[in-house]
């Protein structure tokens, strides 16, 4: 059963944009919305988290789930305000959220609700700003040593 | 009377060489590796030269812990078969003396009298466990909710974080 | 909450509550750091053992993190592609593939059949390569040295082959968007094939040398188990899913660049020894898959079909019109894949690429818990992590 | 503005001390001292200390074919205590660096360090757009010997390990006050031997630190009124084309801050 139609089954209310390639669904109902993507149409493996940058207002993080029999990837959508980006956390089913979380919310920003421990993963603990977003502005200098010669 | 032949017979000659090897030796440590010593770059406490190395990071946790007991014993178990060992050796060396003097059935049956001895030991120890010294006891720190594990959880923290001054 | 070096701690009670006060042992809590034989890199693990057993660790990445997709976005498409060679130095050509692919897909460029043959050789010379490392690199944290030796012997010989036709020994920059840059000679074909049955000669010497040897037998069988379950909760991929018994292969389940004209076996699960998803099997798995990959090469030689190597439409500035692909392609350490998204400027708007070590190693905390400490040098040996990839 | 806190100088760096040249000057040996830069020559340790791409190439050149034990050098030491060479091969970034400086305080002297790759040498190709690589090792650790390269074939690793030995063993020279004054060598490592030229000590010149007293500040002060001239003129949006359809400006790069003075070349031998 194709994702669009098992989470248009399940929560009709949730899904918000859905074509062959992927779904997209309401930011809360994303934990449930993977549970279903698991009964119903057989995802074994959460694959890849990607947070896409849409300035001025939008934020995307992107679910790639991967099925193996027969293998395809099953993609999941969720947008939420580049200001406070918020996504509930999926780390607690899928063990490889926690770090796929860990690094979007170091790289863009995106904090996730409920995660087990919700820190920076890549770059140092004081690391300001997110290098990932569109407006980013350089380091010039980081504990004393230069960044830009 | 001291002539040369009688010199050499007596073996002067190779204290006089020995001798000669050792002032050389002296003279190159006190003298010519003793003066580089000196010029070699000397600084003990350059930035965290004196630091604990732990793979590159300032050393976080606490060495001076209790260990846990199987270790103590392990060590006492070892010391107490080395000394068995040594002992065996100068039993070993005087064996050949033993047969020429006749005795040497008896001395064999007193060697694994000594033997036997210390093998019963050794039984004890692993009957009770001490030589499993990779595994701890149920109730020691490796119980199941220490298992549990999640974050890695640590006394506190006994080093400040930024590098030395 | 301590912070040590970067590092959350939790607070926590001292030792388990179920000791009686009088003999309460400790912990140690110390380091595996970023500068450690074993480690493979600049991975860094902060350990908590009782003795020699592991109660917990954490592995903190990281260290090499090079702003790999920051760079990606700032860079024409052309000029985007040496950085994703650096993501993963053993398997570069591999990781080339990976870009490519999805950016071909989202563009839709086509891509002649000669190349993508030239395409299928040089990455499976390089997946060989990779695996030879690999191999060699566990014998050599198991503590056997000369193995490593005989592995290199072989590595240096495909390195010259590589060199000879993308210029580069490490990283290559051969692949570009609808083709690759340098036809082959034959007299190479005839080098690649000698250089395929030499390796192929030379593998009952490894086994003897290293994968049936006693010590390595005792050290790593029925060690570190990684079942079905936990790989595919923790999305670790490539060997070490098909040691756990997972017959996935994406060049056999979602093949690209042609690799459905080869015939191969995908090698799977609990090998002749051990247990299944234990490090043996997955020691064992690489070296099967050198002879599989070996298989591939002879044919796509033989079928190497005739054409030009690159699409001429593809110039020095294009542009990849709008639209967006993700393509997952099987590099030697597990599946990469690259989430493109193009709004039809100058450079990719996103390019999320995927290293397999990044989750590889996610699953260490959880497996090390109750090993002791050479088994968790076991353990990360088995899983060949590259930090280039994992921190991206 | 004192030394330690001198813009450019990592905060995790220590101050530096002088090097007293009294204790050197006093004692003139010729054979001895030879015989001493020879063993150390002979014998150089490196750290196994590999951060990326270039640490497989360091690995082939420890291996078989290009064989760095010809040269002495293929103990690759575990740990600082018993290095000599710290050979920094791969990319250093900022959350490294600080390591990569704790490990070179931690080795015993006298040490040496070849920066291995692009990288090391000055960000290589992270240069432009690499926000967490640190350009160049320089910054960080006194560098003695520098190997461009993406990465360096092991050809060219063998020929930087030559040239640090050539560097070792010209102390002796040097100090004997044969040594007619530092200039680099021009033409190929061999001639510089024959000519006996050799750079200063590492440990007595702290390259990474860069100073020098009463010349640096008046090189400061220009630098500074430069860059307030050309911070008053209108800042060009400078940057590639921003992407169309996303409204936000192009982010221009930060006002270049002032270079960190060079060292100047020292006038002549001991």
């Amino acid at each position: 059963m194709t994702p669009a139609e098992a989470l248009r089954a399940a929560m009709p209310d949730a899904v918000e944009e859905a074509s062959d390639a992927f779904v997209r669904v309401k930011a809360e109902k994303i934990v449930e919305a993977a549970r279903v993507l698991r009964e119903k149409c057989g995802a074994e493996m959460l694959h890849q988290i990607s947070g896409v940058d849409r300035p001025p207002d939008k934020m995307e993080v992107v679910y790639h789930f991967a099925r193996l029999k027969p293998a395809e990837f099953l993609c999941l959508k969720v947008s939420v305000p580049r200001s406070n980006p918020v996504v509930p956390t999926l780390a607690h089913e899928w063990a490889s959220a926690n770090w796929g979380e860990r690094e979007t919310l170091d790289l863009l920003g995106v904090t996730f609700s409920g995660h087990p421990h919700p820190y920076r993963i890549l770059l140092p603990e004081d690391w300001e700003g997110h290098p990932l977003r569109k407006d980013y502005a350089y380091p010039v200098e980081y504990h004393g040593v230069d960044c830009v010669e | 009377m001291l002539n040369a032949a009688t010199f050499l017979h007596e073996g002067w000659g190779n204290v006089l060489i020995f001798a000669a090897f050792g002032l050389v030796f002296v003279w190159l440590n006190l003298f010519v590796i003793g003066k580089i010593l000196l010029r070699r770059p000397n600084k003990p406490d350059q930035g965290a030269k004196g630091a604990t190395y732990e793979c590159g990071e300032p050393a976080i946790g606490d060495a001076w812990i209790r260990f846990d007991i199987r270790f103590y014993t392990l060590t006492l178990v070892f010391l107490v078969f080395d000394i068995e060992v040594a002992l065996l050796f100068p039993w070993a060396a005087a064996y050949d003396t033993f047969i020429e003097g006749g005795s040497g059935g008896t001395a064999f049956v007193e060697v694994l009298l000594f033997l036997l001895v210390l093998g019963v030991g050794l039984a004890y120890v692993w009957a009770r466990g001490d030589l499993q010294w990779t595994s701890t006891r149920p109730g020691r720190a490796l119980s199941e909710e220490s298992l549990k594990g999640g974050v890695v959880r640590v006394p506190e923290a006994s080093q400040p974080e930024e590098a030395p001054r | 909450m301590t912070t040590i070096q970067g590092v959350r701690l939790d607070e926590g009670e001292r030792a388990a509550p179920a000791l009686p006060r009088d003999i309460l042992t400790e912990e140690l809590v110390f380091n595996m750091g970023p500068q450690h034989p074993s480690t493979h890199g600049v991975l860094r693990v902060v350990l908590r053992t009782d003795g020699e057993v592991v109660l917990d660790s954490q592995p903190l990445i990281g260290n090499l993190h090079r702003c790999c997709e920051k760079i990606l976005e700032s860079l024409t498409y052309i000029q985007g592609l040496p950085y994703v060679d650096r993501m993963d130095y053993l398997g570069a050509l591999n990781m080339e593939l990976g870009l490519v692919l999805s950016v071909e897909k989202a563009a839709a460029v086509e891509v002649p059949k000669r190349a993508q043959y030239l395409r299928v050789i040089l990455c499976e010379i390089n997946r060989v390569i990779s695996h030879l490392f690999a191999a060699g690199q566990f014998g050599l944290d198991m503590g056997a040295f000369t193995p490593f030796l005989y592995m290199f012997r072989e590595r240096e010989e495909g390195l010259t082959l590589l060199n000879e036709v993308t210029g580069g020994r490490l990283l290559y920059h051969y692949i570009r968007y609808g083709g690759v840059t340098r036809d082959v000679s034959d007299d190479w074909k005839r080098k690649c094939i000698a250089w395929c049955d030499q390796v192929a000669a030379h593998m009952d010497e490894y086994n003897n040398l290293l994968t049936y040897n006693h010590i390595f037998l005792n050290r790593t069988v029925g060690v570190a188990i990684i079942d079905r379950e936990t790989a595919l909760r923790y999305a670790a991929t490539g060997p070490i899913l098909r040691a756990a018994g997972v017959p996935r292969d994406l060049r056999k389940d979602m093949p690209y660049s042609s690799y459905e004209d080869f015939d191969f076996k995908v090698p799977v699960g609990p090998h002749d020894k051990g247990v299944v998803g234990d490090s043996w099997n997955r020691h064992r798995q690489r070296l099967l898959e050198i002879e599989e990959s070996l298989k591939i090469i002879r044919q796509a030689i033989a079928k190497l079909p005739a054409g030009d190597v690159a699409n001429p439409k593809v110039t020095r500035g294009w542009k990849a019109p709008e639209g967006e692909a993700y393509v997952a392609s099987e590099a030697p350490r597990g599946e990469i894949s690259c989430y493109f998204i193009s709004d039809g400027g100058k450079a990719p708007y996103r390019a999320r690429m995927r290293g397999p070590s990044f989750y590889n190693i996610s699953l260490l905390s959880e497996m090390s818990r109750g090993l002791l400490i050479g088994d968790l040098i076991a353990l990360m040996g088995s899983i060949d992590i590259t930090l280039g990839e994992c921190d991206r | 503005m004192t030394e330690a806190t001198r813009p450019g100088r990592p905060s995790y760096m220590p101050p530096p001390e002088r090097f007293d040249p009294e204790v050197e000057q006093t004692i003139l040996l010729t054979k001895a001292e030879w015989l001493v830069d020879w063993s150390r020559k002979s014998a150089l340790w490196p750290l196994g200390f590999g951060l990326a791409c270039c640490a497989i190439e360091m690995i082939s050149t420890a291996m078989t074919k290009f064989d760095v034990s010809r040269f002495g050098a293929e103990v690759f030491r575990a740990t600082p205590r018993q290095a000599d060479v710290m050979i920094v091969a791969g990319t250093v970034t900022h959350k490294m660096a600080p390591r990569v400086r704790r490990l070179w305080d931690q080795m015993a002297d006298p040490k040496w360090v070849i920066a291995m790759g692009a990288c090391t040498v000055g960000g290589g190709p992270y240069f432009k757009y690499g926000y967490h690589v640190v350009k160049g090792v320089d910054k960080v650790v006194p560098v003695d010997i520098y190997l461009p390269g993406c990465p360096p074939r092991p050809e060219a690793l063998l020929e930087a390990i030559m040239r640090l030995q050539e560097l070792v063993e010209s102390r002796s020279k040097r100090l004997n006050g044969k040594d007619p004054g530092f200039t680099p060598p021009e033409k190929g490592s061999r001639q510089a031997k024959k000519d006996g030229i050799s750079p200063v000590e590492p440990w007595e010149t702290e390259k990474a630190h860069k100073f020098d007293d009463a010349k640096k500040k008046q090189e400061e002060d220009e630098a500074r009124a430069k860059a307030a001239k050309k911070a008053a003129a209108p800042a060009a949006p400078a940057g590639e084309g921003a992407p169309g359809a996303a409204a936000a400006p192009k982010p221009e790069r930060p006002a270049r801050p002032p270079k960190p003075p060079e060292t100047p070349n020292p006038e002549g031998s001991a």
